[in-house]
């Protein structure tokens, strides 16, 4: 089975293609069928060969398929080959997988619009290039992936490109990642540099044996933080990540927030070994960013109006978690916390997507309310994934969470507090999103008449091709967590699992005090979560303490606002002086030498007065000049 | 100052100077003056310094053919005044009284 | 004691003169006794005349090659390739001129025997300057080509500026002939001759102590005066641009072409043959007028608008390149500079008659449109007149795969060899500065847009004789730029001079 | 006596030379250019040219001149013309820089090298012999020797000279293209 | 060296790369005979003599000798023996894909791109640009390839001048005169080369191998010598800061005139700086090697703000091209086999990408006879399928992975990591600079709701689809299979390195197994001391 891994990025290939050339044709519903079923035959196709694998033993429970050597040239021998072992199968399943689902839920979602066959279109080619970034063998074809993504992120998040909001977001989120692209770039460099390879393995080896110093392996693992950072959203690069809720919802569920957004802490989990052999403030930096990210989200998403500018937040947030978790060799909670996260926040964007959808395109929370009634799967499940989130046992995000929390403290507490506190605002505002929406009073039929178009305004239920998603992610959401469960060795299935891939890197927590007592850990989660449940209730549903949502917040701290007014000011300034320098000087140096002649000749001609006794003269004096140069040669020199 | 007039009896450097003087007075005759005419007069004039010399030097060298150079550059003197006295007589036609410095239409 | 010892005469050698003398006799003589002969009669007749003189040009060619070059009658005339080169050359450049304005003097209502007589004169002038071995004959050559120059500058009677420009070129040319003649003077003082090999040889032999040699340099002073004004070299050039603006344009085109030859020649046979030994003295004199030259040239050209103007200034830069050659040849043991001079001046000679033949043409009725407006919309008028234009002045910029590439590199190449290396760059720096002038001329040709009266003009008049000049012309200039290695060898054979 | 004749020469000869250049008569300067032809004459019989003595009166003073007056007379051009005004001001300073230099470089040369001249050459001409037209014969000799071919060339310059007065002086057909 | 000496591949009973410069010339030729009465006469002609001759490129291309570095269907005549210039063709594994491009290039821009006015003279002088450029490719004489370099100036200068827009006529002056000054430079250049070889050589030749075989210039003299023929090309590149004229030419000239001119006529500056900078003066390159990467990092960089700043889409791209001509020269002078590999890729890629952008262009400018960026908007409403295009070209020519654009830029930049570290560091912030300058363009034009004025935008028609797909497809493959071009450019590549270090002393660090940055520090000293 695993020798027909390719076929796991070639079959979404093969739905894009078909679309491409077939979609006006397939229209509306069938392209978007075609795309489904070529994402779920991937799926099904990535099963197989997690099965094959795990029915190996545990050391060979890696396999390289090469299709044809991609850039071999010099000493750079580049293949376009997949990797299949227990990390990119995991990624590989939840990619496919909620892709699926996401694929079914759009076909609901995006009915009617005018370019839904190219909306699957786009969305084919996100998958095969999602797979090609985790299926790939070594960095390139990782890369080859990782712009693939970035580009159909760009293209997703304009589809509405006629809105100018939709296409300035998408140029955003586009030039943003490519900055942390640069990173890559210089990253695989430095490790071509150093390993002579860009494959995985190579790398990896050459870090577990030494042949990396430590300086160069440094280097490598944050510059590949700078694009983990591009891509994932990290401070201070995630700034596109919340205009990047301008695409269609389904969009958002797959690509910011299940899938292409933990793209850095795949990669970074990747090349752990290297991470493991660098100076011990990299992963600690690393840490410390993650944590940082977490929390400024956080607080953040406390003052946000918008439905799925909650979800953007919590997505950057949560990813923040996961960083901490690979700053602190937590690479299993990492990726567990990611899966875990895939499902529930893919949950709760799909939720939001049928509200929104329900709503006629409404997206102010301040404008909704009561919709439990109205739209009751659609409740029941986005309080599901809301509990997730929550950190409230026994959902998924409690285990994923906790794990990482664990693991920040064995590294230090600071890390541990910051994370909590994260963690107590996520509850919190999650809590405010549940009530806004779905309980206290209905605040949209007074703006009834104001949506003239459908004057009769009545929220209502979603479709079932758009409700099976939701209920499937309610299921996994709920029951996630038992891919690791902290109370024995042998629950811990996905550690085991993953061990071959993680091995060097991963942390020894045993014998911290953390460690040995993750019980208190688990009760002070729960405690928290709890708590900012608590509060947010006090808030929003009983009113017993006043709001606290104040601008500074609501605007991101400013800090949005502020890049883009230097790159509007000073950046801009800064370009056209240079567009003014290469007019004027650079330029301008070339027409001065023409205006020069010019000038030249212009004086040189009123010498030619044509008055032959001038002439005369001029030549007598050149006469002289010549009987003086000859007399001197002959009587002086 | 009988020996003194004897002693100082002209050599061919002496011819020569007094050739180049009068070349020179010659050649700035054609820059001062404007009359056509009388430019082309102090051509005439540095062509006879010129001959002058060459007498000189013929005469130094003890070798004829100085003298018939001088023969050849005689005709060729002729020649030149016939076409030259051309050349002004039709220009004088037209513009009548004209100095060289009024003739100036092709210039720059 | 009273009886004269002749010199041996000849014939064959001075049988090309006799025959174009003899032709220009009868010209005259028959012209003026019959009726106006019928179009374009005269220029044929020129044209034959040149046939049988080409044809004894050839066979002295080929004796020289067997034979060695010689010094005929009282070793007056140097009979060497050089000479004869310039020989072909100018005898070739005459044909083209003569044909070039035989519609042109019909346009003008100045048809007859006289001017052509005068061209073949003037060859004739040319010629013997070009082989002159001896002042004397150097002079009366140098004399016969000016004077007859200025009568063709001036003889279009209904234009003054023909007339302004003969004056001009006239009272300038008496000017510097007599400070040639000087110069030969005080040369016949120093060394005793007027015999340019009997001079080389008696400097090579001379020893001079400090100041003996004042007398010979100043000599040689005023000989470059004379010369550097016959080849328009700065800072002689001033009466360049007024007499080729002013005089007709084929007598302009014969002033660019069978005057700078002949000039050039015995430039270099003056400085080759009689001055070797002074080349150190005059070689940076050289090096000097023709930076000059191609600088000066250039830059006044750019800013003119009268195209014949401009090429007469861009005649200047071509001059200087040429002196590239000439100094390149001052340096001792150098094969390159004489030879690359020379191609450059038969290359250059047949390309500026094609291009003031088409200038003739575009000047109209009066010979009076010649700035820049008259080229305007040629392209669409005219084609393939406006296309061999474009040929010539490409090759007048030294594009390559015409002959002004192979003219251009020749004397690059010479220069080089002699790493005069400033020189070959600020020449090249130069042509690209010139390159402007001959873009703005093809701008107005193809580029430019009509513009309101320009369909009231003159339509272009494209009479057979010119329209073959203009083919020859662009054949050959093709020709020669994409297999010039004949000619090459051919002014490499010119190497070997009459010492 | 040598001295005294040169003494006179020199000076008819630089008088004479100074009108040409100062009379603003045009005719008086032509008279003046006699006087100079003159004085070159005697210098020429000083120098024991004979007959270029001869030539340069009869052809110089006699032909050229009277041609110039001729001239002058024919074109009515003899109004006088005004030295003391110069329109170009670098004119004169110009003038003054190229007489004097040429004047004084030259002389300079002449003076520097006059021990040389004629250095290696022959013996003095023979001086006048009992038939008093040696000189003419030499020149003769000299001329259908060595210059046999210059001589014959004359008449090329000549045709050209003839040819030429013949084409600029015929008058001008009235027609278009006047300008 | 003699690997490039070898005249290698077999030896052919028909010389086809004289044909290659033949058959466009004759073409020329042919079309200009035709009668003006049947257009369509003319442009069949034209037509065809270009498609033979970019057939005979493919065929080239098609039977080219894999692995062999040094030149093949070598044709070498005398021409002009008393001055040792030759009639010297050679193809090897730099030259044959530009002469490949050239060849697919030239049809495509006929059948492309319409003249609005003497169709007649605009093909004759296309077909014999064509002729120049395929001789520039191929020549291996000196005063040959001159010959070629320069005569393509003639007709460039008539497309740009009597076709062109409204500045045509500066642009065009501009563009000839700038470039005449560098070639009058690289002429005495020639000249001296071959003069100061002949001593070595015991005969005066212009023969490019021969003098490379056979001479050695001392340390300073190869100096001068080098910079003589690197102004020439610097101008050509064009390199920061002589590429003022580029942007002028490229916005002024008609569409075909620009495919063209960013399509092969700049890479004749860089070919240039490859075969007879680098391989004829390798100490030399080396020697001034920083001052050609940091210029090139600055025209990286410089090229991208600029075109950021730019209000014309098509001067917008001309400066894309100052910028991606920068990472070739930052590849050539890297001297490491990948890197001088990547930058024969990057030649071609960008000939390819930036080619069929100017075709966009133009067509955009056909329908709304306007290049400024404020007049257009929401095209992709209106014509999706031509947005399209303009999309995958315009990814390509940012450099995302799976199109040729990124393959030459990455190989370039990974190549010249070793060796010139903090050139490649900054230079790589240009690929950031390109998705800025190039997605906020599209976003100002092809976005957004059209207005009236753009709302009747014609989509793309058949034949333009046409023509623009044998470029999307070339995009694509290249950008997914590289290998076969690497594989016949890498010999050479190798050689031409092997030369380098020869001659040189320098020695691109041995990446493999070894911690690169102390590696790099011996490379820079290597580089001093070259």
């Amino acid at each position: 089975m695993l020798e027909l891994i390719w076929l796991v990025p070639a079959l979404p290939l093969a739905g894009f293609l078909v679309n491409l050339v077939f979609g006006r044709i397939l229209g509306e519903p069938k392209s978007g069928i075609v795309a489904a079923l070529a994402v779920a035959a991937s799926f099904a196709v990535t099963a197989g060969a997690f099965f094959d694998l795990l029915s190996r033993s545990e050391h060979d429970r890696s396999h390289v398929e090469v299709l044809f050597s991609w850039m071999p040239i010099g000493s750079l021998q580049v293949d376009l080959a997949f990797l299949a072992d227990p990390l990119s199968i995991t990624m590989a399943l939840f990619v496919t997988g909620i892709g699926a689902l996401i694929h079914l839920y759009a076909i609901g979602y995006m009915h009617g619009d005018p370019k839904f066959s190219k909306f699957f279109l786009y969305l084919n080619l996100f998958v095969f290039s999602m797979l090609m970034l985790v299926l790939g063998e070594n960095l390139l074809v990782t890369f080859l992936g990782w712009e693939g993504v970035g580009a159909c992120s760009y293209f997703l998040i304009s589809f509405w490109h006629t809105r100018e909001s939709a296409a300035t977001a998408g140029k955003k989120a586009f030039v943003t990642n490519r900055v942390g692209d640069w990173g890559v770039m210089m990253a695989m460099f430095l490790a071509f540099g150093a390993a002579g390879t860009l494959s995985y393995s190579g790398i990896n080896h050459a870090a577990e044996e030494g042949i990396i110093s430590g300086v160069t392996a440094t280097a490598i693992g944050l510059m590949l933080f700078v694009g983990a950072a591009g891509k994932s959203a990290q401070l201070p690069l995630y700034i596109w990540l919340p205009d990047a809720m301008e695409g269609p919802t389904p969009v958002s569920a797959l690509i910011h927030a299940a899938t292409m957004v933990t793209a850095g802490v795949f990669l970074m989990t990747r090349v752990n070994p290297v991470l493991e052999v660098a100076y011990d403030w990299a992963p600690t930096l690393i840490a410390i960013v993650g944590v940082a990210t977490a929390l400024f989200a956080a607080t953040i998403a406390v003052a946000q109006t918008d439905i799925k500018k909650v979800l953007a937040y919590s997505t950057v947030s949560q990813l923040g978690f996961m960083f901490l978790a690979v700053g602190s060799g937590a690479y299993v909670a990492a990726i567990f916390h990611m899966v875990t996260h895939a499902f529930f926040k893919a949950l709760l964007f799909l939720g939001s997507g049928s509200v929104i959808h329900g709503m006629h395109h409404e997206q102010d929370m301040r404008k909704m309310g009561a919709l439990r009634a109205l739209m009751p799967v659609t409740a029941i499940t986005f309080i599901v994934g809301w509990l997730a989130i929550a950190g409230v046992p026994p959902f998924a995000g409690f285990w994923s969470k906790d794990e990482i929390l664990l693991f920040a403290l064995a590294k230090s507490p600071i890390l541990y507090v910051a994370g909590m506190t994260a963690a107590l605002l996520t509850a919190y505002y999650m809590t405010r999103q549940v009530i806004m929406v779905f309980f206290g009073e209905a605040r949209w039929n007074d703006h009834s008449e104001e949506n003239g178009a459908h004057g009769d305004f009545k929220p209502h239920e979603s479709p079932v091709v758009m409700l099976i998603p939701l209920v499937v992610l309610a299921g996994l959401s709920i029951v996630g967590g038992v891919m690791q469960l902290p109370f024995s060795k042998d629950l811990h299935f996905l550690e085991k699992w993953l061990h071959p891939v993680v091995e060097f890197g991963e942390a020894d927590i045993k014998g911290t005090w953390a460690y040995d007592n993750k019980y208190v850990l688990l009760g002070v989660a729960i405690v928290v979560a709890l708590a900012g449940i608590a509060l947010s209730v006090a808030v929003y549903a009983k009113k017993k303490i006043a709001a606290v949502e104040p601008e500074l917040l609501a605007n991101g701290w400013h800090y949005d606002s502020a890049i883009s007014r230097f790159m509007g000011g000073p950046g801009r300034k800064a370009f056209d002086a240079v567009a003014w320098a290469d007019r004027t000087i650079v330029d301008g140096a070339v027409n001065g030498v023409g205006r020069v002649v010019q000038t030249a000749g212009g004086t040189l001609r009123r010498g030619q007065t044509g008055a032959v006794r001038n002439y005369a003269a001029f030549i007598g004096v050149a006469v002289v000049a010549l009987l003086v140069w000859f007399f001197l040669r002959g009587v002086v020199l | 100052m009988n020996s003194l007039v004897a002693a100082a009896t002209p050599t061919t450097t002496w011819y020569l100077v007094l050739a180049a003087v009068l070349f020179g007075i010659g050649a700035v005759g054609v820059l001062v003056r404007r009359n056509p005419l009388v430019m082309f007069m102090c051509v005439e004039l540095m062509l006879n310094a010129v001959n002058l010399s060459f007498v000189a030097l013929a005469k130094r060298l003890g070798d004829i053919g100085g003298q018939t150079t001088v023969f050849f550059v005689m005709v060729v003197a002729a020649a030149e005044v016939v076409v030259g006295l051309g050349i002004i007589v039709s220009i004088m036609r037209r513009r009548p009284g004209a100095t060289a410095d009024d003739i100036t239409a092709l210039k720059g | 004691m009273n009886t004269v010892e002749y010199p041996s005469i000849d014939w064959l050698a001075i049988m090309p003169m006799i025959i174009l003398l003899g032709g220009a006799l009868v010209l005259l003589v028959v012209g003026a006794l019959t009726p106006r002969w019928p179009r374009s009669l005269y220029a044929v007749a020129t044209v034959v005349l040149t046939i049988p003189t080409l044809v004894i040009e050839m066979i002295l060619w080929n004796r020289v090659g067997h034979d060695g070059p010689v010094a005929v009658i009282g070793d007056v005339l140097a009979i060497d390739r050089m000479a004869l080169l310039a020989w072909i050359g100018i005898t070739v450049a005459t044909a083209l001129v003569a044909l070039s304005s035989s519609e042109y003097l019909r346009r003008e209502e100045l048809d007859g025997p006289e001017s052509y007589a005068m061209y073949v004169l003037a060859a004739i002038g040319g010629m013997a300057l070009a082989s002159a071995n001896e002042f004397v004959v150097l002079f009366l050559g140098l004399e016969t080509l000016s004077i007859a120059l200025y009568v063709l500058a001036a003889s279009h009677r209904r234009r003054v500026e023909s007339q302004e420009s003969g004056l001009k070129y006239f009272v300038l040319g008496g000017f510097a002939s007599a400070f040639l003649l000087y110069g030969i003077a005080l040369l016949y003082g120093a060394t005793g001759t007027t015999n340019l090999t009997t001079m080389g040889r008696f400097l090579e032999a001379e020893v001079f102590l400090d100041g003996d040699d004042a007398m010979l340099l100043a000599g040689l002073a005023l000989l470059l005066v004379g010369l550097g004004f016959k080849v328009a070299a700065v800072p002689f050039h001033f009466w360049t641009p007024d007499v080729y603006q002013g005089a007709p344009t084929p007598a302009t085109s014969f002033m660019a072409s069978v005057g700078k030859f002949a000039a050039f020649a015995t430039m270099l046979r003056v400085l080759l043959v009689a001055l070797p030994s002074r080349a150190d003295d005059w070689r940076p004199v050289i090096w000097v007028m023709a930076i000059a030259s191609v600088v000066i040239g250039s830059i006044l050209a750019v800013v003119q608008t009268d195209v014949k103007r401009m090429l007469a200034y861009s005649s200047i830069g071509h001059a200087g390149f040429i002196l590239i050659g000439v100094e390149a040849a001052g340096h001792s043991g150098d094969t390159d500079g004489l030879p690359s001079s020379l191609l450059y001046l038969v290359l250059y000679s047949v390309l500026v008659v094609g291009t003031f033949t088409v200038v003739s043409l575009v000047s109209r009725t009066g010979d009076g449109r010649t700035d820049l407006a008259a080229f305007r919309g040629l392209s669409k008028e005219r084609p393939a007149l406006a296309l061999g234009m474009t040929v010539f002045l490409f090759a007048q910029a030294g594009m390559p795969v015409t002959s002004g590439f192979v003219a251009k590199f020749g004397v690059i190449k010479a220069a080089a060899d002699n790493s005069s290396y400033a020189i070959a760059i600020v020449a090249m720096i130069a042509s690209v500065v010139a390159a402007v002038l001959y873009l703005r001329i093809m701008i107005s040709m193809w580029l430019s847009d009509a513009e309101s009266g320009d369909d009231q003009r003159e339509k272009v008049a494209v009479p057979f004789t010119s329209a073959l000049v203009v083919t020859v012309s662009v054949a050959f200039t093709l020709f020669a730029g994409i297999f010039p290695g004949w000619l090459i060898d051919a002014s490499r054979d010119a190497l070997v001079l009459v010492r | 006596m040598e001295l005294v004749v040169f003494v006179l020469a020199a000076a008819m000869i630089l008088v004479g030379a100074v009108g040409v250049i100062v009379r603003s008569n045009p005719v008086h300067a032509a008279l003046s250019l006699v006087l100079t032809l003159f004085g070159v004459a005697v210098l020429f019989v000083a120098q024991e040219a004979h007959f270029l003595a001869a030539v340069q009166v009869i052809v110089y003073s006699g032909a050229i001149v009277v041609l110039f007056l001729f001239v002058i007379m024919l074109l009515g051009v003899d109004r006088t013309e005004d030295i003391t005004i110069e329109p170009f001001r670098i004119q004169r300073p110009l003038a003054a820089i190229v007489g004097l230099g040429v004047i004084g470089l030259v002389v300079a040369s002449v003076v520097a090298s006059r021990d040389v001249v004629g250095r290696g050459t022959g013996l003095e001409i023979p001086a006048v012999t009992e038939d008093g037209d040696s000189n003419i014969r030499q020149i003769a000799r000299n001329l259908f020797s060595d210059h046999v071919f210059a001589f014959e060339f004359t008449s090329v310059l000549l045709t050209v000279a003839v040819v030429g007065a013949v084409m600029l002086t015929r008058k001008v057909k009235s027609g278009k293209g006047e300008s | 060296m003699s690997l490039l000496a070898a005249g290698g591949g077999e030896v052919l009973s028909f010389p086809i790369l004289t044909a290659l410069v033949l058959v466009p010339l004759i073409g020329a030729v042919a079309t200009l005979l035709t009668s003006a009465r049947r257009p369509e006469v003319t442009k069949l002609i034209a037509l065809f003599s270009s498609v033979v001759t970019g057939g005979m490129s493919l065929w080239l291309l098609a039977s080219f000798e894999t692995g062999d570095a040094g030149f093949q269907f070598v044709s070498k005549h005398e021409w002009i023996q008393s001055w040792g210039i030759g009639w010297h063709l050679g193809v090897d594994g730099i030259s044959l894909f530009l002469v490949v491009l050239t060849g697919v290039l030239f049809p495509l821009a006929i059948v492309g791109c319409d003249p609005h006015h003497d169709e007649k003279p605009y093909l004759a002088w296309l077909l014999m640009l064509e002729a120049g450029v395929m001789g520039s490719f191929l020549s291996l004489d000196l005063v040959l390839f001159f010959l070629f370099f320069e005569i393509v100036l003639v007709p460039m200068y008539f497309l740009i001048g009597r076709w062109g827009y409204d500045q045509r006529v500066y642009a065009a002056t501009k563009f000839f005169l700038y470039t005449m000054v560098g070639s009058a430079l690289m002429l005495v250049g020639i000249v001296t080369t071959a003069l100061l070889a002949s001593d070595q050589l015991g005969k005066v030749s212009f023969d490019l191998v021969e003098i490379a075989e056979g001479a050695n210039f001392a340390a300073s003299t190869g100096r001068w010598l080098f910079f003589a023929f690197a102004i020439a090309f610097a101008v050509k590149v064009p390199l920061f800061p002589l590429h003022t004229w580029l942007p002028d030419a490229h916005t002024q000239a008609p569409t075909a005139g620009s495919v063209i001119l960013a399509g092969v006529l700049l890479k004749l500056g860089t070919y240039g700086l490859v075969r007879f900078g680098v391989y004829l003066f390798p100490e030399a390159a080396v020697w001034s090697r920083e001052i050609f990467l940091t210029l090139a990092v600055i025209g990286i960089l410089w090229g991208a703000i600029a075109a950021t700043m730019q209000t014309d889409l098509k001067r917008l791209v001309a400066y894309s091209s100052v910028a991606h001509l920068g990472f070739i020269v930052l590849g050539t002078f890297a001297f490491t086999t990948e890197a001088i590999s990547g930058g024969v890729m990057q030649m071609v890629n960008h000939g390819v990408s930036t080619g069929a952008l100017f075709l966009l262009v133009g067509m955009i400018y056909e329908r709304r006879h306007t290049r400024q960026i404020a007049e257009l908007k929401g095209l992709q409403k209106v014509a999706p399928i031509f947005a399209a295009a303009f999309m995958v070209v315009m990814l390509s020519s940012i450099g995302v992975p799976g199109l040729n654009g990124f393959v030459g830029e990455f190989l370039v930049l990974i190549g010249s990591f070793s060796t010139a570290r903090w050139w490649v560091v900054i230079g790589a912030t240009g690929v950031i600079l390109a998705a800025l300058y190039l997605l906020w363009a599209y976003q100002r034009v092809f976005h957004g709701e059209p207005d009236e004025a753009n709302s009747t935008f014609r989509e793309l028609r058949l034949r333009e689809g046409m023509v623009l797909l044998p470029f999307i497809g070339l995009i694509v493959f290249c950008g997914v299979y590289p290998k076969p071009m690497l594989d016949r450019i890498e010999p050479s590549a190798k050689a031409l390195l092997v030369r380098v270090e020869e001659r040189s002393g320098f020695s691109a660090p041995d990446v493999v197994h070894v911690d690169g940055s102390d590696e790099h520090g011996s490379a820079e000293e290597h580089g001093e001391e070259g």
